[in-house]
C-alpha cells in the first residue's frame, strides 16, 4: 500500500487534511484495470453500494458485459447463516461457468470485506487449487477505507509483482514500465526504445495475463504513473532497481523521462538527439498555440488521482500557469519529490482532503480553472467558475510527446468553450439554473 | 451471495440521499467510508444539480476502525450543523459503517443539537435504494408532523402531493404537469413533499384535506401513517396516459366534494387523435416487452394495450416489494409477471418474447439496442438523458403525448431501417454496384459497409439459436419473400407451429400452413 | 388506354360522375412499377407539381436515390427560349452520365407535357437513334387528364406490349400473366403452374427489360390485374387471345383464375384438384378466424385503382360483407363484368366521382368501414368512421392463395383497432382532435 | 429543363394551399387536374388534418380541353360557395391549367358572388411554394385590409403575429409559445394570420399599434404592405435560440413602449445551465453543417456557434430569395454560403465538409443517415415526424430547450455508437467470440451482424474516395488507435496536411507532424 509521506521540497509547507474526502476509493481503477488486461475478470467481493459505485462511474460501458462484477454479501452471509467461502466458491463457479475464457480471475477486497476481515488471499489460494492453471486467481484490496482511487491499480500491480516469474539470463527483461498506459502511447514508447537501441523492454501490466512481465536482479524498472508506491516497494524487493524520473507528462517530463532511461543504458547522446528531435520538435509545436490560453492563468487542483503534482508541474514548466494549489490524496515522498521540485517555492501543497475547507479556499483564491471530480465540478460552473473534470487525466492518453498537445488542450477546452458561451448567452456568474 | 454485473438499484442510503437532496434545509450525515462520496455524482452529473447534494461524509479510514470512528462522526454532525444550518438533520450509516455498529442515532442524541435529528436504520444486506427512499421519507414525515394539530375546519379541496424526488424518473415535470391540472381543476394543493419541500411542510401536511400519493413506491408508507395518524385519505390512482389521466382528475374531483366534469387541459390530448389517426393503424398488436419500476410498468402495459392498441408480451418489475401488483396487471394480458433484479435474467425474457419494442430501463434500452429491437425508456434506474432540457412529464396529457411521441418514434425508426433493409436486393443497395450516386463516389468496401446494417433485421436478430438449422434452403428463401413488416412474426409463428406438430425441416408448405394456421 | 364502359350486369344502375375526382394520376404507378423492373428508370416529362407528387407519395424511399425522375419544365422551356427536345436530351445525357445502368429509360408523360402536346414518341424515338442498344428508350404517358392512378401501369404494359418480340415456334410463349404482381406472388403462381404442368409461362412486365415476354398468335395471356384495359387490347392487336376470368383475389378469385388456365390447357380435372386442395384448404383456414369481423359488416368503396369490384366480390362472397357502394375511377365493361355478376343485384356500382356528392352518400349510409384514398380517411376517421387507406391494396401482396388471409386482415386490422381503443380510450364519434 | 429527384419545395399553389388550409372561412378553388389533389394527403396525413383542407379541384380531363374547361371552372367556383359558404374565395390555376389560360380571376368576376374573390397569379414554372404561400398571404391581406381606417388611438402594446401556417415546421407550438412571451411581457397579441385567423381577422389587422414577422418567408411581404399602407412598424428579429428570444423580448417591449426588463419565463430556459454543465465540455469545436430554409438556417447557425460552442463548416438554403441573407451569415463564420435546391449538391457538399452533426431537413437527415452522421431536423420540408404530439416549439426560451435535447440527444447516440466501436477490439465483441452472454446463445453469424455497425465508424464513411490508397498500413494502423472522437478530425487533418506539403504517403511520422501543426 501506499504510505504517505512529507513532500520536502522546495513547495511551501504541506497543508495535511483529514476532514472530509471527497475522491473515489480503489475499485474505480478497475474501469481502465480490466479494459487492459484482456483476458483478466475482476471480482469485487463487496455490497450493493460496490457495484452500484461501478456502474455509477462506469456507465457508458453498461451496453456490454463487463469483464468486472461484484459477489454482493447479503444479510444471511453477515449473519453467519452461510458460509462466505462457500458462498464466495459458487458465486466463482456459476461465473467461471458462465465466461469460460477468463484467464486471470481477481478477487478485490472492499470496505465491508476489510471490515468483517474476511481472508481473500485465503480465498485466492484455495480456488487456485481448483481452476489453476485455467483460471489463475489473484487477490488485492481496493477497498475504500484504505485506497484511493488510482491506488487500487497499485495494489492490483503488486499482487501481480508477487506472482510474476523471476527473470532468467536466457530471456532477461533488461527494463519495467510499471503502470497502465494506453496502448498508443505504449506503441510510440516501443518505437522510441527500438530508436534509442533499448531492448528487452517489458509493460506492467501486459496486455493480457500470459504477457506479464518476468524479474530478476539484473531489471530495471520505471515509473509512468506516479501513484505505484507499493507496485515499487514490491519490485525492489524482487531485486529490481528503479530509474528515478519525473513523469512523461509534457514535451520536458517525457524527455526526461526517456533521458533517465537512456543514461542507466548508456545510450549516446548523439543517438538520443537524433530519435527524440522530432517527437520534440512535434510537441513543442503542439504545445505552443495552446500557450495564450494558459499563460499566467490560475489553477487550483483539488486531490483525486495523485498524478496532481505532475500535471501541475506541466502547467507551470511548458505552459507558463500558475499554481494555486496543488491537492492530492496522498503524496509519496520519493516518488512525487522531482515534480514538487519543479514548482515554484511557495506553492501551497495539500495532501488529504477536509472538502469544505478546501472549497472555501478555492472560492477565496477563485482561480481561473479548478480541476476537481465530478462530484463538485457543476456546483463550481454554477457559481460561475470554470473547471475541469480530473477523471479525465487518468482515461485519455497523455502521455508522451505526442500527446502533450493533447493534454494542455484538457485544460485549455473548458476555458475556450466559456470564452465562446460567453458572448453567445451572455451568462454572468451565478447564471440562473433550473 | 449475489452475483451482479449491473443493478438496477443502489443500496437503501442513496434512497435517503434522494430524499434529503429532495428537500430544502435538511442535512444527511452519512457515516461512511470515502469511496461512497461518489454517490454525490449522481446528482450534479445526472441531474445537473448546480450545488452539492446535502450530505456530509464521515470518511473514515482503516487506520481510524476501532475507537475512533465513533468520534469522527460526532464531529461530522458538528462541523455539518454549523456550517450548513439544517432545519432537520438525519443521520445513518452505509453498509461499511453499519458493520462499524456505532449507532449514529444514539451518538447523535449525545450531541444536544438544537434541531429534530432523525436516525434512519436502512440495512444495506436487506433493502434497496426505493425503500430507502420511502423509509427515511416516512421517518421524516413522522419526525416533523407527529402530535400536530389537524385543523377542525379544512378546505374539502386542499390536498398534498407526496412522492416525487430527486433522481426520480421525471418527477420534475409530472408535479408540474399535475400541480396545473389539479388547480385548473379547483383543487388546492398545499405541499409537494418531498421534492421542494422544508421540514416546515412535513410539519404543515395534516393541514390539508387529502394526500395524493403520486409515486406509490416512496410516499405509500408516509401517506398510510399520515391516514392512521390524521385519518387524511389518499388517493393513489397514476395519472400516467390518458384513461388513468381522466379517472385521476374524477376521483380527485370526488375526494375534494367536486361534481364530475372534463379537465379542462383535455383539448391538449393528443394521443387519442394520435392513435385513432390511421397512419397509427400499423401500430395494431406490435408486440410489446416492458420491464420497469411497478409503477411505470403496470401505467405502461396498461397504455400500450389500451390506448396504442399493442399486444403487451412480457410485464415485469425489479421491484419485489411490488412484485403483486405487477403480478395481478399481467394477468389482465395473460403473462406471468417477471420479477427479478437480474439483468441477465431480463434479457433472457426478452429474447424469449420476441418483442418488437421495449419498454424498459436503460439497462433493457442497451439489451434492445444489441438486439436491435427499437426501444423507449419509461422508468428509472435513471441517465443523464433522462433529465432533458425540454418539459417531458410522463403524466398528465401532456405526459400522454410525451408518450406517444417516445414510444412511435423508435418503431418509425425501426421501420426505416427496415425500409432500408427490404431495399437490400434492389441493385443500388448491392455490394459493389456502381449504380447510385454514393457508390459511383465512393469505394466498394464503404459501400459495403453502407448496406451492413440494412442486413439486420430484427427477426434475424431474436431468432432462438437453433431455429436456423429448422429450416429448409427453400422455405428461408421463401420467408425472406414475405414483406418486412410481418416476417418476424411469419418465422416466430412457423418455427411455433413446426414444433407443435412435430415438422421438421420446415419446407415452403409448412411456412403457408402456419400462416393459414395462425391468420387472426 | 382504357375506356369506361356501363358494366351492363346483375348489379344496379352504375352511378356516372364528372366532379371532382379525388384520385392519383398514372405518374403515380412508378412506384411499384420501378421497383419491379430493376433496370429500368422512369423519366417523368412534366412540372415541380409532378415531382412533388411523387416524392410525396414515396416519402418512405427518400433515402434512396430512386429509379425516377423528373424533367421539370421551367419558363423558358414554355416561352420557346429553348428548344424542348434539346432540353431533354441534354437532361437524358447528364441522367445516364450519372447512371450509366440503366438498361431501360421510360419516358413518361404528364398533364402539363400533354396539354402542350410534346412529342414523347418523337423523343423516344430520337434517343433511341443515341442511346440504343445500351440504354432501350420507351415512352408513355402517365398523366392525369388521361389516366387514374393504376392506368400508368396500363399504358407502361402497354408499350412493351408494342414493342415485345414475336414469340417464335422454337421459344413460344404459352401463357402471358399481365399485370404487375408482387414476386412472392409470382413465385407462388410458378409453382403451381409447374404443379398443373403448364409450361411456357411469363409474366408481364419481367423482373428486368430483358426478362419481357414474347408474344406470337400462339400466346394467351390472362389478366392478374383488372385495370389492363389498353394493354390487353395490345396483346390482343399482337394475336395473343385473353383467357377470361374473375381475378385472383380470394380463394374462389384464385381458384377461378387457375381453373379458367387450367382449362384452356386442358389439364385434368384430377390433376387441378391435387395441385390447389391444399393451398384452398389453407385459405378457406386463414379466412374462417376472420370472418366474425367482416359477416355482416357495411362496405362502402371510394373509387381509387379499379380494383374495388374484385374487392367487393371478395368481401361479399368470401366473407359475408354487405357491399353498400363499390366506386371504381373507370369500370371495363368486359373486364369486370364477371366480378359484378357476383355482387348481389341492386348493390351500388359508381363510376368516375363527385367527391363531395359522394361523401354524402357515404356519410348517410354511415358504413361500417369506408374504403377510400389518404386525403379522406383522417377526415372520416375525426367524424368517428372507420377507414381503410385503398392504396394498401396496390402495394401489399394480396393475390393468390396464400394471401387469402391476409388479404382479409387488411379490412379487419381497422375493426380490430377501434375495438382495442375504443375500451382504452373510450372515445366516442366526433373524437376532440388537436 | 432541370432534372431533379426531390424536391425542397412543392409548386407555388401547394403554399396558396396552406395559406387557404391555415384560415377560417377562406376556400380555393384551384383549376387543376385529377393528380393535383394529392396535395389535399400533406394536410390530412402529415399533419393529420382532422378535415379535408378548403380546397376544391375542377378536375378537368383530356376531353375537357377546348372549350369546357373555363365552364367546369365556373360550376367548380359556385358548387364550392354553395356548399363552404366561404367568407373570402381564392381562385387559381395550378402549373397544367396555367398553361389553358382559362383565366381563373376573370372568370371567377363574372360568377357576381357576393364574398370578396382574390385571384392569384403564381407563376408555377418560376416560382415555388414558399413564394405561392407569401404572395397568397399578401394577396389575401391586401384584399381584406385595404382602404381600412387606422384607428386613430392604438394602445402602444398591441400587435399582430404574422407568418404561422399550416405545413409549417413547428409553427403550431411556436405561436403558443410566443403568445404566452408576449402576454406575460405586457403585449396583447390581437390577430395571429394566416394560422387560425378568418378574413375579418385580417381586415382588423390595421388596429393594431404594430406586427411581428414570425416567419419572415411567409409573412415579409404582407407585413411590409401593412408598413406602406398604414404606417405599421414590424418587428422581424426571429425569437429562435436564448439570445435572439431575449432580443425579441427587448424589442418587442421597445416597440410598445416598454421598459427593457427579463422576462417571466428567463428561468424555464435550461439551455444556457446545460450547456454551461461540464458534460457539455465536449460539444465544444464539434463541426456542424446547415441547410434548411433561410430563417431557420441562419438561427441555427448562431446557437450553434454561440450557445452551444460548435464549429459551423457549412451553410447552406434552399431558397434563393432569401440567398443573401445566408450569404450574409455565412461569412459570420468564414464560409461560403450554399445557396441551390438540388439535393445531390448538399449531399457533395456534406461529404466535403465531414461534420460531425448534420442540421437539416428531412433530406439532410437521410443524407447523414447514409453517412452515419448524427443529424437532427430543423426546417421544411415537413414529415409528419415534424408535427409530434407532444408540445415542441423551436421558439423562445422552450424552444431553446427542446433545441437542447434535439442537437444533442443524436451526438450522445452517437457517441455510444462509438462507444460500441472503440470496444470492438475487446475479445467480448470480436467476432466467433464465445466470452460474453450473448454470443454464447446466438450463432456466430448472429454475432457477426451485431458488431458489424460497431466496425463503421465516421470517419470511415466521409473519407473521399482516394485517401484509403494515402495512407502506408502502418499509419492507418496507429490512426485506429487515436481516441475515437478525434480520430475523424485526425484523418481530415493529416489528409489536408499531407496534401499542403506534398507528402505521399502519409506515414506514422507525418499522422504525429499534422497533429503537432493542427494543435490549437
Amino acid at each position: 500500500m501506499n504510505q504517505a509521506f512529507s513532500a520536502g521540497c522546495a513547495t511551501g509547507p504541506t497543508i495535511r487534511e483529514r476532514g472530509q474526502h471527497e475522491v473515489f476509493c480503489g475499485l474505480t481503477s478497475i474501469i481502465w484495470l480490466h479494459r487492459k488486461v484482456q483476458d483478466a475478470f475482476f471480482l469485487i467481493v463487496g455490497s450493493r453500494t460496490c457495484a452500484h459505485l461501478m456502474q455509477s462511474a462506469a456507465g457508458v460501458m453498461i451496453f456490454s458485459e463487463p469483464r468486472f462484477a461484484t459477489a454482493i454479501m447479503e444479510e444471511r452471509d453477515l449473519a453467519g447463516m452461510a458460509d462466505m467461502h462457500d458462498e464466495l466458491d459458487g458465486v466463482v463457479d456459476k461465473l467461471l461457468a458462465r465466461r469460460p475464457d477468463i484467464k486471470m480471475l481477481v478477487l478485490v477486497g472492499s470496505c465491508p470485506s476489510e471490515v468483517i476481515k474476511f481472508d481473500l488471499s485465503k480465498a485466492a489460494e484455495r480456488l487456485n487449487r481448483v481452476h489453476a492453471p485455467k483460471h489463475r486467481v489473484l487477490c488485492y484490496s481496493g477497498s475504500g477505507i484504505e485506497t484511493t482511487f488510482t491506488q487500487g491499480e497499485d495494489n492490483f500491480l503488486t499482487a501481480l509483482v508477487n506472482e510474476a516469474p523471476a527473470s532468467g539470463p536466457q530471456n532477461e527483461t533488461k527494463l519495467i514500465v510499471a503502470g497502465c498506459l494506453p496502448d498508443v502511447v505504449e506503441d510510440q514508447f516501443t518505437r522510441l526504445f527500438d530508436d534509442l537501441g533499448i531492448e528487452g523492454v517489458q509493460f506492467l501490466p501486459g496486455r493480457s495475463s500470459a504477457a506479464m512481465p518476468s524479474i530478476g536482479p539484473g531489471t530495471r524498472f520505471i515509473l509512468a504513473q506516479p501513484y505505484l508506491g507499493a507496485a515499487a516497494a514490491a519490485l525492489q524487493s524482487r531485486g529490481a532497481e528503479r530509474i528515478n524520473s519525473i513523469f512523461p507528462l509534457g514535451e520536458q517530463g517525457t524527455t526526461a523521462w526517456f533521458k533517465a532511461i537512456a543514461d542507466t543504458f548508456g545510450v549516446p547522446e548523439d543517438r538520443f538527439e537524433a530519435a527524440t528531435a522530432a517527437p520534440r520538435k512535434r510537441a513543442k509545436a503542439a504545445l505552443q498555440s495552446f500557450l495564450p490560453w494558459l499563460e499566467g492563468r490560475r489553477m487550483f487542483f483539488f486531490p483525486d488521482s495523485q498524478l496532481e503534482p505532475s500535471l501541475a508541474r506541466f502547467l507551470h514548466s511548458e505552459t507558463g500557469a500558475e499554481i494555486i494549489e496543488v491537492g492530492s490524496p496522498y503524496l509519496h515522498r520519493e516518488h512525487a519529490a522531482g515534480e514538487l521540485g519543479l514548482l515554484p517555492p511557495g506553492t501551497a501543497v495539500s495532501e488529504g482532503q477536509d472538502v469544505d475547507l478546501q472549497i472555501d479556499r478555492a472560492r477565496k483564491a477563485d482561480p481561473d480553472l479548478i480541476v476537481c471530480g465530478m462530484g463538485l465540478a457543476n456546483p463550481f460552473e454554477a457559481e460561475g467558475r470554470l473547471t475541469k473534470w480530473s477523471i479525465e487525466f487518468a482515461f485519455t492518453p497523455i502521455q508522451g510527446y505526442e500527446q502533450a498537445g493533447d493534454l494542455a488542450e484538457l485544460f485549455v477546452r473548458p476555458l475556450r468553450r466559456q470564452s465562446v458561451l460567453k458572448s453567445g448567452l451572455g451568462f454572468e456568474e451565478g447564471a440562473p439554473c433550473s | 451471495m449475489q452475483l451482479s454485473m449491473w443493478t438496477y438499484e443502489g443500496p437503501p442510503h442513496v434512497g435517503a440521499m434522494r430524499v434529503a437532496a429532495s428537500m430544502k434545509d435538511v442535512h444527511y450525515v452519512l457515516h461512511a467510508p470515502q469511496g461512497d462520496t461518489y454517490a454525490d455524482l449522481l446528482f450534479t452529473m445526472i441531474e445537473r444539480r448546480d450545488s452539492r447534494p446535502p450530505v456530509t461524509y464521515t470518511t473514515f479510514q482503516a487506520r481510524d476502525l476501532g475507537a475512533s470512528t465513533a468520534d469522527i462522526f460526532k464531529t461530522a454532525c458538528h462541523d455539518a450543523v454549523d456550517r450548513f444550518k439544517p432545519r432537520a438533520l438525519l443521520v445513518g450509516a452505509s453498509c461499511t459503517a453499519e458493520l462499524l455498529q456505532d449507532d449514529p442515532g444514539g451518538l447523535a442524541k449525545t450531541l444536544d443539537l438544537d434541531i429534530p435529528v432523525v436516525p434512519l436504520e436502512l440495512p444495506s444486506y436487506q433493502k434497496k435504494e426505493t425503500w430507502g427512499a420511502a423509509e427515511t421519507f416516512y421517518q421524516l414525515v413522522r419526525a416533523c408532523a407527529s402530535n400536530r394539530r389537524r385543523p377542525e375546519t379544512i378546505a374539502a379541496n386542499t390536498c398534498n402531493i407526496l412522492g416525487p424526488t430527486s433522481l426520480g424518473f421525471r418527477n420534475r415535470d409530472d408535479v408540474r404537469e399535475i400541480k396545473v391540472l389539479l388547480e385548473e381543476n379547483g383543487l388546492n394543493v398545499r405541499v409537494v413533499a418531498p421534492l421542494g419541500a422544508s421540514p416546515e411542510d412535513l410539519a404543515r401536511l395534516p393541514e390539508a384535506a387529502f394526500n395524493i400519493v403520486l409515486y406509490p413506491e416512496i410516499a405509500d408508507t408516509a401517506a398510510r401513517w399520515l391516514k392512521k395518524a390524521y385519518g387524511m385519505p389518499y388517493l393513489s390512482t397514476v395519472p400516467i396516459g390518458v384513461s388513468e389521466t381522466r379517472r385521476f382528475v374524477a376521483e380527485a374531483r370526488a375526494l375534494a366534494g367536486l361534481e364530475s366534469v372534463p379537465s379542462p387541459s383535455e383539448n391538449k390530448d393528443r394521443l387519442t387523435w394520435y392513435s385513432r389517426s390511421i397512419d397509427s393503424t400499423y401500430l395494431t398488436g406490435k408486440r410489446v416487452f416492458i420491464f420497469g419500476d411497478a409503477t411505470h410498468a403496470i401505467a405502461a402495459a396498461r397504455i400500450a394495450a389500451n390506448e396504442l392498441g399493442f399486444e403487451v408480451c412480457g410485464l415485469g418489475t425489479y421491484m419485489r416489494e411490488f412484485a403483486r401488483d405487477v403480478r395481478a396487471a399481467a394477468k389482465d394480458y395473460g403473462l406471468e409477471a417477471l420479477i427479478t433484479d437480474d439483468h441477465l435474467v431480463v434479457e433472457d425474457a426478452i429474447i424469449e418474447a420476441r418483442p418488437e419494442l421495449v419498454l424498459g430501463t436503460q439497462m433493457e434500452r442497451h439489451i434492445a439496442k444489441r438486439l436491435r429491437v427499437p426501444c423507449a425508456v419509461i422508468s428509472s434506474p435513471v441517465h443523464v438523458q433522462d433529465f432533458p432540457a425540454r418539459y417531458s412529464p410522463q403524466m398528465g396529457f401532456e405526459g400522454a403525448n410525451v408518450i406517444f411521441d417516445s414510444w412511435v418514434h423508435p418503431l418509425m425508426m425501426g421501420l426505416e431501417e427496415h425500409l432500408l433493409s427490404m431495399f437490400r436486393d434492389d441493385f443500388e443497395f448491392n455490394d459493389g454496384a456502381t449504380a447510385s450516386h454514393l457508390h459511383a463516389h465512393s469505394p466498394a468496401a464503404a459501400s459495403n459497409q453502407h448496406t451492413a446494417p440494412a442486413g439486420i433485421s430484427v427477426e434475424d436478430q431474436i431468432t432462438l439459436p437453433a431455429s436456423a438449422t429448422l429450416w429448409t434452403d427453400e422455405a428461408e428463401k421463401e420467408l425472406k419473400k414475405i414483406p418486412f413488416f410481418v416476417r418476424g412474426k411469419a418465422r416466430r409463428n412457423t418455427e411455433s407451429f413446426a414444433t407443435d406438430n412435430g415438422i421438421h425441416p420446415i419446407t415452403v408448405e409448412t411456412l403457408y400452413d402456419a400462416k393459414a394456421h395462425f391468420a387472426r
